[in-house]
């Protein structure tokens, strides 16, 4: 299992095949990445995050997810700072024996690193003015979609 | 006790400053937040719309009822907007 | 929309990187790779197919996936021919604005790539004697997985 | 009628051929199944079990009640194992 969290961009297809190869006995590997959309007019984000809490939070996620389905290897990279308009922010990815269990890992840390990991994202509008950027609301359905593991995997 | 306090995301931006360390006989969570209120209007501000904020004690995300006895670090912020 | 069967092995972090590269204005990309697993000794499989109808088949279920939900490319490629334990048998990656359209697309595609279209593979032990290389069975459970995705989506 | 007709897998391990052209009068697919299957047993053999078959006709998954009416190319295979 590995956590990254930093502020430079990475490659995610290299890291992808890094993964790939080092996984033993694994017929599935299922991959997330989040991009930063120009929606609206988007300059570019920043993305705050708590250092030390944010390496403990993913950990904390990976490992549960780990605990539900018979996996392999969990990744977990997150940015942080400033990013542009298709640029990628974070990417997840799982290692399982089955395919299902991939599947399910992956989105099951998605939807608890959304409201869990401790990362606040706020929106540039192409002026770049800073009094008229704006922090992302979290979404009730974000909240919401913790709901659907209630019970998943092998607990 | 002393706890370093952080904020972070717009509770940081209306607070002004990223930590700070307080000197507090809190019990709880809330008590803290109820002293931070008394101090200045920014606390207040900040401090506003309770339900709308998220606490971590020691990096542990926990409600605002959780005890502070030992603790050493408490953060507040609004719900997060990662992934 | 892209359909790719080949024999050659491709390199998939470069797919994947210029798969997510093409997009616009989608926040989210899911891949899923399948990698030949070695267990019980299993020294190398065959892959056969149905030139013709295998891109009939996979272009078929790409644009099903594409008018349930809100995607903006899918991108199929699967090997054939002779492939050794850890090698990636295929490749599906899907792009869309939000998270939940990508996971369902890329899991849709997986069960439906499974049971629909025409690839078969044959399995070779260590000795490699033809004469005890055996036909996967398909399983019971990937037919049923197809129950899943009933009235899933736009549909 | 002239009908090019595809064997895949074990199908087309116990026919000994992956294909060959068929004149036949069949009108479905179970016709034509039930004309390859008086031929020799091998044929017999391939055809023993044939709801553990799938059939495709002009590249399309189908029934084995499927009409063969203007069909130019017929495949039988065992149940798909790709992914």
């Amino acid at each position: 299992m590995k956590v990254i969290v930093q502020q430079a961009a990475f490659d995610a297809g290299a890291l992808v095949n890094t993964f790939t190869a080092a996984q033993a006995g694994m017929g599935a590997i299922v991959t997330f990445q989040g991009v930063v959309r120009g929606d609206g007019g988007l300059a570019r984000m920043e993305i705050e995050h708590y250092p030390g809490m944010t390496e403990r939070a993913l950990t904390a996620i990976a490992t549960e997810a780990a605990q539900r389905w018979s996996l392999g290897n969990v990744l977990v990279i997150h940015r942080h700072g400033s990013l542009a308009p298709g640029e990628v922010i974070m990417m997840v990815a799982t290692a399982a024996p089955h395919r299902a269990d991939a599947f399910a890992a992956a989105d099951f840390l998605m939807d608890y690193l959304k409201s869990r990991a401790p990362f606040w994202k706020k929106e540039y509008a192409a002026d770049g003015a800073a009094e008229n950027a704006t922090w992302v609301a979290a979404k009730d359905a974000d909240e919401a979609a913790l709901a659907r593991w209630q019970g998943a995997g092998n607990v | 006790m002393m706890i370093d306090v952080l904020y972070f995301a717009w509770v940081r931006e209306r607070i002004g400053l990223p930590r700070e360390r307080v000197t507090t006989e809190a019990a709880t969570v809330a008590d803290l937040v109820a002293e931070l209120i008394q101090r200045e209007d920014r606390y207040a501000a900040a401090f506003a719309e309770v339900t709308a904020l998220r606490v971590a004690v020691d990096q542990v995300l926990t409600g605002f009822d959780a005890p502070l006895s030992g603790a050493r670090e408490v953060a507040f912020f609004p719900p997060m907007t990662g992934g």
